[in-house]
């Protein structure tokens, strides 16, 4: 990182620490791009994705994605995604609801790339978790079995 | 509004790991048809540790009833409060606060 | 020399304590240990011994989802000792259980019912029960007693499997943990021994339309799947309830809980046969025998199941 | 299967003694029902005449294992009536010993009791429920010959499953009959 750079960015988040209250400074992605939530582009990954950063293109790697091969039970899927890019949003996406995105966070400057979280899956489908530096997208997927969990009672 | 959200914090070599249940019934669209009620989720939720910014997260209807997250950030923060504040489809929000260990 | 004969008193006397006890839970204890030996040697080496233990599993199975090399205390946790892939959520889900607020409302439940706290001093019990009662010559389950203290202080008695009834048991199971209980079942009577022995023949009896035992899918079955269940052990079954299951708190979180007579309903069911009553003699010697299995493992619960 | 014999055998027994008090006038070495048992040691002494019989002269009834429940749950052969009576009978025991079938929602009495509403009002059909005792609307309902059929069968092999089980259920015991 040069020192322009370097200072560029300490400048960016001085502003930004100035400027957002203290309670809420939340970027809401629900507001910025709704089309990636809800709508005809919302339901497969690709369009989703496209609505939410402009591509779908992503580069396999340097994401660490856990969740269960078989979930025990669909109603609650934990789902950790890693990672040590400097990425600036990570966002988390599945097929197996109607519409495809779960959650985008937003990296805080301390942040660390380690979220975990719990989702529905109405059904046996993949879980994409792409990580954003820059503009360029980083992913991992994995598939997720949903079954009728559990015997008895 | 809602119930005090369950928050776990603990600090170990600079790095704060942070457990947070809300407490929300995360109604998606599908479940509240056939429950006949109106749908309503979580749809931010931010953790500030002396006003900064720690997490900030735009969520869907697809996380988990009472939802679960768990997330680190950097920095010497042991004694000080984790502040977690959600807000949900209604405009409903909560803000709970947890010292951290 | 006063001193030199009480010591030897004692020490006989102790002597013929552990004869007597000896006596009667003699059966039990050798049924015990060849439980044990039984499933640390089929999950010595699943793969190695497949043709023994695991006829109907997958290589994939064997190699990548079954754990090998599993110790006694190892079968505490149900199933999740040996399959890898639940093992994963149940870890994260344990990261902060759903119950944990539960356990809180049944010490609420605890400290406001002076009833209860009369009868149950001593939250941290949760190794104690099932117990023969010599006196009435019959099983108490934690369940029974509860319900028998509340009904002699004349009120009306807890529903058996849910709700209150769990939630307070989940405080007694978590303070039990606490103090690092561990399940200790006695067997001081022939007809303890007997009460017993019909809980053991009830467990090996194939019952219900589907001619299924309970040890045909949690002894030999153990390890193996129906559907794509994975199914758990006798061993450690009893040291964990109340459970909280995934799908019993889908809709509300308060109904996640249940007892083992909730749990064990369901499977009689599954049977294929007309559920035992929760406060049955049949029930309660059945989990007597099962607790007495479990002997010697610690109390882990309340605990989290799919 | 023990407990429904010797309540048969006690019931035998009190219909013998009964009728022994009125049938004083014969001979104690003679047979008076023809059994091959001197009636001094007859404790059935009027079984019909063909009858099988053990030492004591009463009936041999067959145990539950050697019922066959193929032909006495036929309703081709013994008639709706008869098959669901059949069921009914040894439900009854089966429900006291606590082995009573349940398949889904419903319990072995709820397909007897089915099918006799469905005599009584001439239906063809026998609605399945769920647990809570309700319709089942997932499942299709049986025809009240297959629900009769099923009803006997089921309650005839509880008993022969319970009777089994006395035998052989420390097979599946590690350390007693198991072996591995």
């Amino acid at each position: 990182m040069n020192r322009r750079k370097f200072l560029g960015l300490g400048l960016g988040l001085g502003v930004a620490a100035v400027m957002t209250p203290a309670t809420l400074s939340a970027t809401n992605f629900r507001d910025t791009k709704p089309g990636a939530w809800s709508g005809q582009n919302a339901t497969a990954i690709d369009s989703s994705m496209k609505e939410l950063y402009g591509t779908s293109a992503t580069t396999e790697g340097k994401v660490k994605l856990k969740a269960p091969a078989i979930a025990e039970n669909g109603a609650v899927v934990p789902v950790t995604i890693s990672s040590k890019l400097a990425g600036k949003t990570v966002a988390l996406f599945q097929d197996a609801n109607p519409e495809s995105l779960v959650a985008v966070f937003t990296v805080p400057a301390n942040g660390v790339i380690d979220y975990s979280l719990r989702i529905k899956m109405a059904k046996t489908g993949k879980v994409v978790a792409v990580v954003e530096v820059d503009g360029k997208l980083y992913s991992a997927s994995a598939n997720v079995k949903v079954t009728a969990g559990g015997c008895g009672g | 509004m809602g119930n005090k959200s369950r928050i776990k914090a603990k600090e170990k070599k600079g790095v704060t790991t942070a457990k947070v249940m809300a407490k929300h019934p995360m109604m998606s669209y599908d479940e509240a048809k056939k429950k006949g009620k109106k749908a309503n989720f979580i749809t931010s939720m931010v953790a500030t540790v002396d006003g900064e910014t720690v997490y900030e997260a735009s969520t869907s209807q697809f996380l988990s009833k009472n939802p679960f997250v768990k997330f680190k950030f950097k920095g010497s923060n042991k004694g000080k409060k984790l502040v977690f504040t959600w807000t949900d489809l209604s405009g409903a929000t909560r803000t709970d606060k947890k010292k951290i260990k | 020399m006063l001193l030199k004969i009480a010591k030897t008193t004692a020490i006989l006397a102790l002597t013929a304590c552990t004869l007597n006890a000896g006596e009667f839970n003699a059966q039990a204890e050798k049924d015990r240990l060849a439980l044990v030996d039984y499933m640390e040697a089929k999950f010595a080496d699943p793969l190695k011994n497949r043709y023994t233990f695991f006829p109907y599993s997958t290589d994939d199975e064997l190699k990548n989802n079954i754990a090998s090399g599993l110790k006694h205390q190892d079968f505490a946790i149900g199933n999740y000792a040996f399959s890898k892939q639940g093992k994963f959520s149940y870890d994260e889900i344990k990261e902060m259980p759903p119950y944990e607020e539960l356990v809180e409302e049944g010490e609420e439940i605890y400290n406001n019912n002076a009833v209860i706290k009369a009868c149950f001093p001593d939250p941290a019990i949760g190794g104690d029960y099932p117990y023969f009662d010599e006196s009435k010559k019959e099983v108490v389950t934690l369940t029974s007693a509860i319900n028998k203290c509340i009904t002699d202080a004349g009120e009306k008695k807890w529903n058996e499997k849910k709700g209150k009834m769990a939630i307070l048991q989940s405080y007694f199971a978590a303070a039990s943990m606490d103090a690092e209980k561990k399940v200790d079942i006695k067997i001081e009577s022939a007809e303890a021994a007997a009460a017993y022995e019909r809980g053991k023949e009830a467990y090996y009896t194939q019952r219900g339309y589907l001619k299924l035992s309970c040890a045909t899918c949690h002894v030999q079955g153990a390890g193996q799947r129906v559907r794509n269940e994975s199914l758990s052990q006798l061993l450690g079954h009893t040291t964990h309830f109340p459970v909280f299951r995934l799908k019993w708190g889908k809709d509300k979180v308060a109904n996640g809980l249940g007892t083992l007579e909730r749990r064990m309903t369901g499977c009689n069911k599954d049977q294929g046969e007309n559920p035992h009553k929760a406060n049955s003699k049949w029930m309660k010697e059945l989990l007597y025998f099962m607790a007495y299995m479990s002997n010697g493992m610690n109390i882990d619960g309340p605990d989290i199941r799919k | 299967m023990k407990k429904l014999y010797s309540i048969t055998i006690a019931a035998g027994l009190a219909l013998a003694l009964a009728g022994c008090a009125g049938n004083n006038a014969s001979t104690p070495s003679g047979d008076r029902d023809g059994d091959g048992i001197a009636n001094i040691s007859d404790q059935c002494p009027n079984t019909v005449l063909g009858t099988k019989v053990s030492k004591d002269g009463c009936k041999i009834y067959p145990t539950i294992l050697e019922l066959n429940e193929k032909e006495l749950c036929s309703v081709d052969k013994n008639g709706i009536e008869s098959v669901i009576a059949t069921a009914a009978k040894y439900n009854k025991t089966a429900k006291a010993h606590g082995v009573e079938f349940k398949r889904l929602g419903m319990t072995n009495t709820q397909y007897i009791d089915g099918v006799n509403k469905a005599l009584k009002t001439g239906g063809k059909m026998v609605v399945l429920l769920n647990k809570k005792g309700k319709p089942d609307k997932k499942l299709k309902p049986v025809t009240v010959k297959y629900a009769a059929e099923r009803a006997c069968k089921f309650a005839i092999s509880a008993l022969a499953q319970e009777a089994e089980g006395k035998t052989n259920w420390r097979l599946a015991v590690p350390g007693d009959g198991y072996k591995y």
